[in-house]
C-alpha cells in the first residue's frame, strides 16, 4: 500500500501542472449552457489544445492513437485538470469515453483508422443512442430496428437521454438486426452518421430545466453495412466490453470537485451563522469523511486496474465491480452533499438560479443513469457476493 | 372516540377533488407550469363553491365547518398541485374583504426569517405579515428590538421587493424588502401562524399521498425484463415506504387539526414536510429516466415541497420545540 | 373524526382506573424472569382478577365467554392498565390473543365449552406451535407430520419460538395432514395437550441473554381427532382468520410506554449533560413526533375495527392492512428509541445490567418477529397498493 | 502511487487469517462466550508469531514493519472474534517488557472519560492509562485541573475497579475508580490514542466484512417460499449495502495507516465503526428468527462492534473534528 507517487509520477503531475498554468488564463469564456454550437465549439478546442500537447488519449493504447498512459497517470491527469478548473470532456464525452474506446478494441484497421484520429483531435462529436422508451435499465429490450437492404441497414426507431445529439456527427448506435434471436444476441453496434436523411433530434427537458438531452427519431436511416463494429448480432458484447470501462475514473474530477465543494459549504456555514447548528455541522463532517473515502476507493480501484493492465500499455485492466460499489456510494453521497447545500443556504435553497440548487436538481439523475442504484445492487450481490440470480 | 372521517367529511373531500378535477386537469396543470398566475375566475369558483369560506360562520355567509374540514380541502389542493396562495386565503377569509369570495387574493409572509419570501406576488391583492417576535414595523426581518407579536396588512403594490428566481415553477416567489405603512391587523399571531403551519401541512400530505399513487401507477404500467417493475422488491418496497410515511402524516395532521395543540400541529408539519420530500424523490426514483423529465408531473411535487417545508417552522425548528415538550 | 371519548366510555375508564387503583397496589412483587413457574403463577393470578373484575376477555364475545367491549374500551382497557403499571398478557398470552380467538371463531360448541373458561378464569395456559427450523417467513412450508391411527393423529417434527412452552398446559399446533395437497391446502389445527407423551421442550436462548423461548420436540405425539378445530386441511385457513386480528391493538400498552419512556430519555439526558448536544436533542424531538402518530395511528386503525365491528358485538371488525403500516413504522421507530436510548447513556450504554440496554437488544426482534420487515413491505405494497405478486 | 496490498502484506495476511482460524475456531469462540479470558498459551503463539512484536524493529527482535501491516493483523482478530486487549498487547509490546512475546498482557484505557473501563481487567498484568487532555494522577475522569498529555502505567492489582456487567460476553469490563502510585511512561499520549483509534477501527473492519460474509452464506443457504433468500431482491440489496460499507470503511483504514494523519484515522474510525455496528444488525435481519438466538455469531459481532465504538473517539465526537478540519 503506496500512496506516495514515483518520481515519474511527479514529473508528469509537474509537467501537467505547467502546461494547464500556461493555458488556462488564455482560455476563452464558456459558452452559454443552451449555446450547443459555442458549447461544441469551446469543447472541441480544448480537445484539440490536449491533442497538441500530448494528452488527447492519454490512456487510450499507443496503436489506437494513444499515449499509452499508466492509470495512475490517468488519475493525475483528471486531478490536475480538475483543480485548474480545466473543462471536462464535455462533447467529447461519447467520443472519448465510449465509442472510440469500442472501435479500439473491436473495431476492424480501417474503421480505427477512419474514426479515432477525428476523436482525438475533436474534430468529431459522437452522440449515444443505446436507451429507448421501453428499454432502460433492461437495455436488451431494444427494439430500434435494422434491416438489410443490399449493402445498408435500414434502421427505425426512438432512442432517448442522447447527449449532444444537436451537434454530433456521428452516433453509435444499438440496434436489433435479429428478431427472432433471443433478447441479448441479435443487436448490433453501428456508427451512424447525424446528417442522415431519416434522423430527428427533438430536445429532451429535464426537471432542472435544461435540454442536456434529447430524443431521436429514426424513420428508416440508411446506414452502410461497414458501419458496423463487430460481427452482426454480436453487438451486445461488443458493447458491454467497454461500457463498465471508464466507471472507476469517470468520477475522478467530481469527486474532486465535490471535495472542494465541501470546503466552501463549510465557510458558506460560518459566514451565514449555520455553523452554529450542531446538526448540519457533524453533517458535514461525516461527508468530509465520506468524501476522503470515496477518494480513496477511487485510488484503490485504479491500483487494482494498474495492477491488471495488459503488458502491451493501454490505460486497460479489467472493468473491475469495483466501480459499482463506487457508484453506488458515490451517486448517494453527492445527494447528500447538495442536501447539506440546501441545509446551508436555508431558504436560499429556493432561489433556482445558486448554482447549488441547480446541483441539487441534477443530483438527483446519479441514483438512475448508467445504471440505477437498484440494479447497482443487483450487480454487487449477484457478480460480487456471488447471490443466487433473478427473482 | 371515533377517529375516522365522518360521512359529511368524505362529502367534502370527494366533493373538492372532484371539483379540483374538473376545472384543474392535466392540460391546465401543464399550462400552469408555463404561466403560475391563479387563475382569477377558478378562484372565483373555488370561493362561490365555499372553499375559503369554509370555517366562516353560516350567519357570516360562510359554511361553519372547522379545521378539519379546511384540512381536507387544503389536502386535496396539494394533491393536485393548485397554485396560488391557499392557505393565505383560507385564512384570511372573512378578515380581509372579497377573500371568501374569491374575488380578492391575499398573500401570507412570515416575519422574522431571512429572506422573507412572498408567493404569487404579482397575483396578490395585498400581503399580510405574521410576525410571531416582532412588532410591524418599517422593513422586515431579524432584529430583537420591540419583539412582540402581531399581525398587519399592506396593498400589494406598497411593499417592496425584490426578484426571487422560484425553485418552484408553480409557484413564483419575491423577497420582502420592505412592508410601509403596514396597517395591523387584530388577529392571535400565534394562532394563524399555527394553523397556517397545519395547513401547509395538509398540502404537503396531499402531495405525499399522490406521489405514491404516481410512484405505484407508473410501476404497475412500466414493464422491464420482462415484468412490471412493481414486481420487482426492490420497486416494491420503496412503494411501501412511500405509504407508511403518507399514512403516518395523515394521522398526524388530521389529530393536529382536532387537537388544535401547538405540538401537535408541529409534529405533524415535521411528519407532513419529510412525506412530501422524500415520497417525490422515491417517486422520481420509481420513474426511473422518466422521473428526471419536465413532463413528468413527479418534479412539481418534489419542488413545491422543498419550498413548503421552508414555510411556518423547519424540520430543526420543530424537532426542538418537539425535544423541550418532553421535559415540560 | 372525534378524539374525544363518550360519556360511557369515560365512565368505562374511570371505574377500570378506580380498580386498577384498588387491586394495584396488593399485587405481588414480580417473579424473576427465569422462574417460569413462578411467572406462570403470577400471570394466572392477575388473569383470574380480572376474570372476577369482569375484564376477562373484553373484547371478546359474548357466546365466547367475552365482554363484548367495544374497540375503543378495549384501547381505553389497554392504555390505562399500562400506564397502572398492571401486568399485560403474560403467559395468557397465546390463549387470550390467538388460540382462544381461533376456537372462539372456528371451533365447535364442545370445543368453546372445553377451552375458552379455563383461559378467560387463567386456569389454562396455551403456547403456539407454528414456527419451525425450515419454517419462518415461509410458514406454508410446515413439515411436522400428522399421521391418522385410529380416533388420533400421531404427530411428529420440531417446532420453534415456543414462548412459555415450559409452564403451558396446551399447545395450538400447526400440522401437515396431507404431504401431497399443495403447501397451504394441506395444513390442519391441532389442540395438544403439553403433557402427552413424546412432548420435549428445550430452551432457546436469544442474544439479549434470556430463554424466552423454546424449541419444541414431537416424537410420534398422539392427539385425538376430537382435538382438531376446523375441518382437516383447512388449518391454514383457520388460522389466518386470527392470526392479523390483534395486530391492530397488540402493541397498544408498547406505545404508551414507548411514549413515557421518551420522556426518561429526556430527563436523563438533562440530567446527565446530553441535552446539550443538539444532534441527540434533535433526534428525541423527532422521536416524539414519531410516537405521537403511531398512537394516532392506533386510535385510526381502532375506530376502523370499530366501525367494521359485527352488529353481533364482540371487539371485531376485519384485522385492516393497517397494521401491517403500524408493525412496519413501530418496530423501526422502537428500535430508533432505543438506540437513542443508548446514546443518552453514552458508554453506560454497554451495561447489560440497564433495563434500556436489554430493552435494546430485545429490539432487534422487533423488525423480524411476526412478519419482518420485508415481508411486511410486501403485505402493503401488494395487498394495499395492488403492485403485482412475485419476483 | 499503488493502493494496493503488497505481496508481503497478502501473506502476513493469510498467515494471520490461519493461525487464528486453526488456534481460535468455531469450538474455541463457543467456549470463549461462557469464558472470555484470554487463552494464555494463545497468547504466547501469538507472540512468538510476532503478532505484537510487528512493528518492534528487527534489531530489537520485531518484526520491522509497520502501521499498514499491524492493522491487516487486527482486522483479523476483529474478524476472528479474538477475545482480549489485542491493540494494548499490540501498541505496548516493547515498552512493556513481556508484552512482545505474549508473556505479559496489559491493558490499555482512556482517561477522561465518564465512566473509564477497562477491557479484560482480570486478565491484565498492568493497565496504561492514556490521558490527552489531563495529567496523570490519583483517581481518574473528569476534572479540568492541570490537563496535560500523558501515559502511565499500573500494575493490574493496584487499580481500584468497580464491576460492570459488560454487554459483550466476550469482553468482560470494570470501571476504573482510581489508579494510584501510577508510574508516567514516555510515550507520546496523542500517537498511542491516535493509533489506538486505527487498530480499534481494523477490528471493525474485520467483523463489518466477516458480517457480510456471514449474511452472504446464510442468505444463500437458507430456503424460503422455494428459493434461497439471497435470490430475492430485499436480502440481496442489504447484503449490497452491508459490502459497500465494508469497502468505504476498508479503504479508508488502510489509507490512514499509510498516512497516519489524525483526520484520516478519525475518518476512518467513523466509517468502521459504523460499517461494523449496522453491518451486524443487518446480519442479524438477514438472519431472521435464527440471527436472534444465541448461538449464531452474529450478536457477538454486534456487541463487540457497539463496544469499539465508544472507544477511542465516538461518531459525535469524530464528526465534530472532520467538521472542523475543513475549515482550517
Amino acid at each position: 500500500m503506496d500512496l506516495t507517487f514515483t518520481e515519474e509520477e511527479d514529473a508528469f503531475r509537474a509537467r501537467l501542472r505547467r502546461w494547464l498554468g500556461e493555458v488556462m488564463p488564455a482560455l476563452p469564456a464558456k459558452p452559454a449552457a443552451d449555446d450547443w454550437p459555442g458549447r461544441r465549439a469551446y469543447d472541441a478546442a480544448w480537445q484539440r489544445m490536449l491533442y497538441d500537447a500530448g494528452y488527447a488519449g492519454l490512456h487510450w493504447p499507443e496503436d489506437a492513437g494513444g499515449r499509452g498512459a499508466t492509470p495512475t497517470q490517468h488519475l493525475i491527469f483528471l486531478e490536475e485538470t480538475e483543480r485548474a478548473g480545466a473543462p471536462y470532456v464535455g462533447a467529447n464525452f461519447v467520443g472519448l469515453l465510449h465509442a472510440g474506446p469500442t472501435v479500439a478494441a473491436e473495431g476492424s484497421a480501417e474503421q480505427r483508422a477512419r474514426w479515432l484520429p477525428p476523436i482525438l483531435r475533436g474534430d468529431e462529436i459522437w452522440c449515444q443512442g443505446f436507451s429507448e422508451p421501453d428499454a432502460g435499465s433492461d437495455l436488451a429490450a431494444l427494439r430500434t430496428t435494422a434491416v438489410r437492404d443490399g449493402d445498408h441497414y435500414v434502421v427505425s426507431g426512438t432512442k432517448l437521454w442522447t447527449s449532444h445529439a444537436e451537434v454530433a456527427d456521428w452516433c453509435e448506435l444499438l440496434v436489433r438486426t435479429d428478431p427472432d434471436a433471443p433478447r441479448h444476441r441479435g443487436i448490433s453496434w453501428l456508427a451512424m452518421p447525424m446528417d442522415a436523411p431519416g434522423v430527428t433530434v427533438r430536445p429532451l427537458r429535464t426537471l432542472a430545466g435544461s435540454a442536456e438531452f434529447a430524443e431521436m427519431f429514426l424513420d428508416e436511416v440508411r446506414v452502410p453495412i461497414s458501419h458496423r463494429v463487430g460481427a452482426e448480432n454480436d453487438g451486445w458484447r461488443v458493447t458491454m466490453v467497454t461500457l463498465s470501462f471508464e466507471r472507476g475514473t469517470a468520477f475522478v474530477g467530481e469527486v474532486v470537485a465535490c471535495r472542494r465543494m465541501l470546503g466552501a459549504l463549510a465557510r458558506t456555514a460560518r459566514d451565514n451563522g449555520r455553523w452554529d447548528d450542531a446538526v448540519l455541522r457533524r453533517r458535514l463532517g461525516r461527508l468530509h469523511a465520506e468524501f476522503a473515502a470515496l477518494w480513496r476507493l477511487t485510488q484503490w480501484n485504479v491500483s487494482e486496474a494498474a495492477a491488471a493492465r495488459p503488458p502491451g500499455g493501454g490505460g486497460g485492466g479489467v472493468p473491475g465491480t469495483g466501480g459499482s460499489v463506487f457508484k453506488l456510494r458515490y451517486s448517494h453521497a453527492r445527494q447528500e452533499l447538495y442536501d447539506a447545500a440546501a441545509e446551508v443556504l436555508g431558504a436560499g435553497a429556493l432561489d433556482a438560479d445558486h448554482e447549488w440548487v441547480a446541483g441539487r436538481l441534477s443530483s438527483l439523475s446519479y441514483t438512475i443513469a448508467a445504471g440505477t442504484s437498484q440494479i447497482q445492487r443487483n450487480i454487487v450481490a449477484e457478480r460480487i457476493l456471488g447471490l443466487p440470480k433473478g427473482r | 372516540m371515533d377517529f375516522q372521517l365522518t360521512e359529511d367529511q368524505r362529502a367534502l373531500r370527494r366533493a373538492a377533488r372532484e371539483l379540483l378535477a374538473k376545472r384543474f386537469g392535466p392540460d391546465r396543470l401543464r399550462a400552469a407550469v408555463g404561466d403560475p398566475a391563479p387563475d382569477r375566475a377558478l378562484w372565483r369558483e373555488l370561493g362561490a363553491a365555499g372553499f375559503f369560506a369554509l370555517r366562516l360562520p353560516e350567519e357570516a355567509g360562510g359554511v361553519g365547518l372547522g379545521l378539519p374540514e379546511a384540512v381536507l380541502v387544503l389536502e386535496e389542493t396539494g394533491r393536485a398541485l393548485l397554485p396560488g396562495p391557499v392557505v393565505a386565503c383560507q385564512l384570511l377569509a372573512g378578515v380581509v374583504d372579497g377573500v371568501a369570495s374569491g374575488e380578492k387574493i391575499v398573500g401570507l409572509c412570515e416575519g422574522g426569517r431571512e429572506p422573507v419570501l412572498w408567493e404569487h406576488p404579482a397575483a396578490c391583492d395585498e400581503l399580510i405579515l405574521v410576525e410571531t417576535g416582532t412588532e410591524c414595523r418599517d422593513g422586515v426581518g431579524g432584529g430583537a428590538r420591540g419583539r412582540t407579536a402581531g399581525v398587519c396588512r399592506s396593498a400589494a403594490e406598497r411593499v417592496s421587493c425584490a426578484p426571487f428566481a422560484s425553485v418552484d415553477p408553480l409557484t413564483p416567489l419575491a423577497r420582502v424588502t420592505g412592508l410601509p405603512r403596514a396597517e395591523a391587523l387584530a388577529l392571535d399571531a400565534s394562532r394563524l401562524r399555527r394553523e397556517a403551519a397545519l395547513l401547509t401541512a395538509a398540502q404537503q400530505l396531499g402531495s405525499a399521498a399522490r406521489t405514491v399513487e404516481l410512484a405505484v401507477a407508473h410501476a404497475r404500467r412500466r414493464e422491464q425484463f420482462g415484468a412490471p417493475v412493481g414486481s420487482f422488491q426492490a420497486v416494491k418496497h420503496l412503494c411501501a415506504q412511500m405509504l407508511v410515511r403518507a399514512e403516518m402524516a395523515r394521522c398526524a395532521v388530521y389529530a393536529a387539526s382536532v387537537t388544535e395543540g401547538d405540538l401537535d400541529v408541529t409534529g405533524a408539519k415535521l411528519l407532513a414536510d419529510e412525506a412530501a420530500v422524500r415520497n417525490a424523490r422515491d417517486c422520481v426514483q420509481v420513474h426511473g429516466g422518466m422521473g428526471f423529465t419536465w413532463e413528468a408531473d413527479v418534479h412539481l411535487h418534489l419542488k413545491r415541497a422543498w419550498l413548503r417545508a421552508e414555510c411556518w417552522g423547519t424540520a430543526g425548528e420543530a424537532e426542538e420545540l418537539l425535544a423541550a415538550g418532553l421535559i415540560t
